[in-house]
């Protein structure tokens, strides 16, 4: 197996899952956040809002990367100010990868977690109320436990959708091995030259097995999750 | 101790329109179903904000829509055994008993954790998740979470409905104690009027969204016709008496009232201490003449004081027990054929067993009675 | 009579000028063309899983000849139309000099940054560019410098925006971006030459297809091909 | 009609293993919370498998673990109405009352919709929602749900629980007109003597997963000491009678008993219906002779038959009143005064206002009871 | 507004809605299956149909494309089948592109489901069982709709994607102006050539224009089945 891929290519699998991880850890709080905000806020930017988690996924990814890289770009608005007040460069970085992968997971997660959010019986957080919780207690102590299946899937998704994002990514922070050549670019490279189906297809091979290794993973937890809840 | 409510909620076609003050330990609200009890109650407790009008508890104002006050549910501390249980799936029965406790400052913690769940029997519960409990048991572990709040104002939607009697017998007792020890206010739904009449201290009577009857419960339950029809029957007097003495060869325990002495099964009390016995309006036999040869223990002098108004075969008598009111359900025909009239003298006949369980409750202390 | 319009898969980076081309074929001629844009690989192969096109613009031989090789395209036809330069770019403001000569050091030109460039395995500007490098002997010292991109637009647009201080892209992309200007341009023998062949294929069966690949190779093409600064080449050829 | 069970399940630490064969129309299920009436009924309604055992309704083998037969549920045309509503959230409430309809072939459609929802008092909740129903109306729902799917099996877990007495005064007679004239058994849990007193034709008494007694109503009701503690009270016989008169003037019905005639408050039935009576033990009053100037308008003769073991400070006293089995519970002490002894004639004394709504009965046929 | 786009991109515009809309129709039949039998089934092969449906998110899209031209492709083995058997032609067609969103729209359309299946209460199934419904009635007239929220939600997931997605379309059927090019392909094509930015962007407004009214669209009636279910 070791010899299956080339150092380069073992490179790029511990990235994708470096990049993967990360985006998809970064993005779970935001996630929950934005999701509370959209199903339980009344407040009039909400559809604004709506619409843009949305985005992502309604936008070619050459889109996005290409808006990430207007903004999170060295010259960028954000990128700069990032860059000058924390020091935290995106651009051709491994960061920059996981931002990427890590927006356009982004509605896939908000989904999740708001289907949950909506399927949360509100009388049990009046009743934890009662008892004397404020919002914010009630918040963690009952609607996170509760809403714990839908995370789960939305991160089961964020994840999977970084080990396949290329478009955005690529567009954003290029493709430079050990920085920011995940899995996907180096399948995409493959397929862009003759002959290298052989190639793209050893490495598609290798990003399945590493996402059945993350949901069975993943379908472990909900299972507990939801044994927890049930039984 | 006071509970002052003065609210007005729509919801739906339905409008709750309750004015009341009761001053008792415990009300109890009393009323068909769809009469409004668990809006009221979800009133008092802040799960709704009321339209227009004003709740004080204890002198604590909680709502006032023109003042603009609405304290939050969770700045309330109340300890609410909701109608559905509403336990919280993800946390075992030793989570859900506890969950209010986080909220209690230490200083404040008085139920005991093992006396709560000794008296409601979910020791052997305590790991387990609601989602495994039985009707009963899980209604018990409610009754649990919200008296471990330690609330200052309880509120409890049907608590005992899908209890058996022998665990209700075991809940009034500690029901009482909170009532006259904790100086916790208690808001009690009930469609049980023995209920009633063995716990509160106060009742509204609601129907229909409004207000029906509301006053202290002796008066209440002292005329049948405050009450729905085919409740009429639980009517009676509560009368306060003293243990005077135990029979330890018969396991009798001597009551005394204001009109002499009351028979009734052992009681577990000391001498001297008080007790509110419900004297039920149709368990009282009038007799003209000292009754002998009967097995009915208790025989109370007593004269006639009123007699109201017919209600189709019955008629409630009025009775003056050397200073304790009585009221005896008769029929008509009864009363013919006895010749009652107010001022005569009569004797009060009441079997020593028909004290059932619920119609022997610690007294509450008297100036609320 | 109306005929069936004419499909051509052409590479997205030709869009410019065969759009403007194939509405000059329609105006003088009355037929209609459809152009569909994609990557040469993808077109490719598509062509081999039975797309019913007619004309194969590749935007580098290596596909042309994956196509031919797969016994797609009518070897009589295909003919080398377009040729291209490879360029040096900077952004707008920047002040670096590179005088491009045998073993430049384009590192220290870099400096912490990197050279931007189209996918050297994949990219056709991106082979190209790495050729000219090696060729130069400038590559060793740059190879680990390099940002990939997925196209050479996108490597056009790290320059574009200041990402990357120097990139390699072909000359007709740099016309109209006003925020790069070429430091460059690389000697024509540093790199191999850059070809658009184009053909009919075998499955062509629509009559117009021959015209419009003659028009493609006319006068009036060739002034709207070099409008958009390709070099009009137009020579048959087998392959490389 | 039969009920034939013989089940073992487990769930958890806890096991049912319920035997017994009930031929009555009417079963009760009754026992303290947790003791597996609900377990039991999901294993009749299908809504477990048991892991061992048999199940038969009136001859037709619904579960038979050894055979491995298990009709599913849906094939057992039962109307289960469950302790906890399950109302259907996205359907109205017609929608939800008529869902059972659907399944019940055309010429098997008995219960008439108007009828039902007038009964139940749910007229106006028909275009509702559940979510916005206060839980009794929920419960009222439920319960015509179950009705109108003209079930062969009607299972009612505890679903008068929080019902005021005015509303199951209402369905009390429904019920009685079902479980006689329907044809279909009924199961029923409750945790109230009184009412299962006043429907059951057949009592099963579990306990901890176990059945502790089981037998024909009037049977288990007579000897307070197969019921749990603090329902011994609600001990006593259940008396046939037939109505034998009315009193216009006063409002009364004439009920003949072996024994002698009962006169009760006017009760809407013709002249010779069929009638059953509770005459709870503890509610009859023994007299050595003839009573005088009582107001109670019910004296039966009577001889003491046998005296029961004390029961702290109570006793049964059993008594033959002309053939009706009675039993009066009294004081050790009563006993001891009046020389109570098998043999002698007494009188048994009862308030005909105390027969309260529920201990009158309409009786099922003769042979069940 | 008619200007602005020129005849060739208004029917990109309407292409990309007839694509998306087919997509999302065609797939919700099978993704409610699909989604219950992961969620109910307790058979071997769960997990095998657990992964398969996450492929199409955890590989890049070209890959999926290609495999998609692998097989379903004129000459691909269930390319050829289908055409033979039903006359049903993906290749360079826009069911073909509708066949490659809908695929890639699969597992957030299947995720969002399971979710809103996981949430029903089995109780009320087993309720409506006693009242004599066979399980099928009973997963028509309660489960579904319970779980309307969630396939509402899903289709939206469904629909957006569609909007976006390229990579696999373009890929599978090309980018033939009327038949295959979408959207996202036209937006892509002008990424691909000198002083394209300004139709891309132009083209990229109109998508989030539509996509903006969808989503608006899915919310009213997101709305009104919660409002439904819950007072
Ligand atoms: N899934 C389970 N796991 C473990 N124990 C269970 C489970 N379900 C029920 N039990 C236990 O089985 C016992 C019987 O439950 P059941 O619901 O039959 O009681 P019940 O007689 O209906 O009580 P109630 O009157 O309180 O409704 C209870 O003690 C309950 O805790
Ligand atoms: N959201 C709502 N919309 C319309 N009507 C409602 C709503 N919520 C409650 N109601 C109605 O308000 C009335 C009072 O309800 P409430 O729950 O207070 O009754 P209750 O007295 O507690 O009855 P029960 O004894 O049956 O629990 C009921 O008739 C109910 O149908
Ligand atoms: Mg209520
Ligand atoms: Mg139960």
């Amino acid at each position: 197996m070791i010899d299956w891929l080339s150092p380069e290519e073992w490179t790029a699998v511990g990235l994708s899952l470096k990049v993967a991880l990360t985006a998809m850890a970064a993005s779970v709080l935001p996630g929950i956040a934005v999701a509370l905000i959209l199903e339980r806020g009344r407040f009039w930017g909400r559809q604004v809002l709506d619409v843009l988690v949305h985005l992502p996924l309604v936008l070619p990814p050459v889109v996005v990367g290409y808006f990430l890289l207007l903004g999170f770009g060295r010259r960028g608005p954000i990128g700069a100010l990032l860059d000058e007040q924390f020091g935290i460069v995106f651009s051709f970085r491994w960061t920059g990868a996981a931002l990427a992968c890590a927006i356009m997971g982004f509605p896939l997660l908000v989904r999740a977690i708001r289907l949950s959010i909506e399927a949360v019986d509100r009388k049990l957080e009046d009743a934890a109320g009662t008892l004397g919780a404020h919002p914010v207690f009630v918040f963690f102590a009952v609607t996170l436990p509760l809403i714990l299946p839908g995370i789960l899937a939305g991160m089961v998704l964020s994840f999977a959708k970084a080990m396949g994002e290329f478009g955005a990514t690529i567009t954003f922070v290029s493709n430079i091995p050990g920085e920011t050549q995940t899995l996907p670019s180096a399948i995409y490279t493959f397929t862009q030259v003759p002959g290298g189906e052989a190639g793209a297809l050893r490495l598609t091979l290798v990003s399945i097995a590493v996402s059945v290794a993350a949901l069975l993973a993943s379908e472990w937890m909900a299972r507990r999750v939801r044994r927890r809840l049930a039984a | 101790m006071s509970l002052d409510v003065d609210i007005r909620h729509g919801q739906g076609d339905f409008t709750l329109h309750a004015a009341f003050r009761s001053e008792g330990r415990l009300t109890a609200l009393f009323g068909p179903s769809g009469s409004g009890k668990t809006t009221l109650v979800n009133a008092i407790g802040g799960l709704i904000r009321p339209s227009e009008g004003r709740i004080e508890v204890n002198g604590r104002v909680l709502v006032d829509t023109r003042r603009g006050i609405f304290v939050p549910k969770h700045r309330r501390r109340i300890g609410y055994v909701f109608q559905e249980g509403r336990l919280f799936p993800h946390l075992s029965v030793r989570q859900n008993l506890l969950f209010g406790r986080w909220f209690t400052p230490r200083d404040q913690r008085k139920a005991s954790f093992d006396a709560v769940v000794d008296l409601l029997g979910i020791g052997h519960l305590l790991t387990r998740r609601p989602a495994t409990l039985s009707g009963g048991e899980k209604q018990r572990v409610a009754i649990g979470r919200a008296l471990l709040a330690d609330p200052q104002l309880l509120l409890m939607d049907e608590p005992l409905a899908s209890l058996d009697e022998a665990r209700k017998a075991e809940i009034y007792p500690y029901l009482e104690r909170l009532r006259d020890e904790g100086g916790v206010p208690i808001v009690l739904v009930s469609h049980s009027v023995a209920e009633i009449a063995r716990l509160a201290t106060s009742i509204v009577v609601l129907s229909e969204g409004r207000v029906r009857a509301s006053g202290p419960a002796a008066e209440i339950l002292m005329h049948g016709n405050l009450l729905p029809q085919p409740d009429r029957g639980e009517a009676g007097a509560l009368v306060e008496t003293r243990v005077a003495g135990h029979d330890e060869v018969y396991d009798l325990t001597y009551l005394e009232a204001k009109g002499g002495i009351l028979t009734v099964p052992r009681l577990p009390l000391p001498m001297g201490a008080h007790l509110r016995l419900r004297l039920r309006a149709r368990d009282i036999i009038l007799s003209l003449h000292a009754p002998e040869g009967l097995s009915a223990l208790n025989a109370l002098p007593a004269i006639v004081v009123a007699i109201d108004e017919p209600d189709g075969a019955g008629v409630d008598v009025a009775l003056d027990c050397a200073g304790d009111a009585l009221v005896a359900r008769l029929t008509r025909k009864s009363v013919e054929t006895l010749g009652l009239a107010p001022g005569l003298p009569v004797h009060a006949i009441i079997k020593s067993i028909a004290f059932d369980q619920e119609a022997l409750a610690r007294m509450p202390p008297a100036d609320e009675l | 009579a109306q005929t069936k319009p004419v499909l051509v898969f052409a590479a997205a980076s030709l869009k410019n000028a065969l759009d403007e081309i194939g509405a000059a074929w329609t105006r003088e001629s009355g037929r209609k063309v459809t152009i569909s844009y994609a990557g040469s690989n993808a077109l490719a192969k598509q062509l081999e899983a039975g797309a019913p096109a007619d004309i194969f613009v590749s935007a580098d031989l290596n596909w042309m000849d994956y196509a031919a090789s797969k016994d797609l395209v009518r070897p009589d036809t295909r003919v080398n139309l377009l040729g291209n330069a490879l360029v040096l770019v900077a952004p707008k403001d920047s002040t670096v000099q590179v005088d491009i000569r045998p073993g430049i050091d384009l590192a220290a030109a870099l400096g912490s940054g990197r050279l931007a460039m189209g996918n050297v395995d994949a990219v056709p500007a991106g082979r190209y560019g790495r050729a000219a490098l090696e060729k130069l002997g400038a590559w060793e010292g740059v190879k680990d410098k390099v940002a990939q991109a997925e196209n050479v637009r996108t490597a056009l647009l790290f320059v574009s925006r200041g990402e990357a201080p120097l990139g390699i892209v072909y000359k007709t992309d740099v016309a109209s971006d006003q925020n790069v200007k070429v430091v460059a341009e690389f000697p024509a023998d540093t790199y191999p030459p850059i070809v658009y062949p184009v053909a009919r294929l075998k499955a062509s069966d629509n009559p117009d297809a021959q015209a419009f690949l003659n028009f493609l190779r006319s006068k009036p093409a060739k002034a709207l091909f070099e409008k958009q600064g390709f070099t009009f080449v137009d020579k048959p050829a087998t392959g490389s």
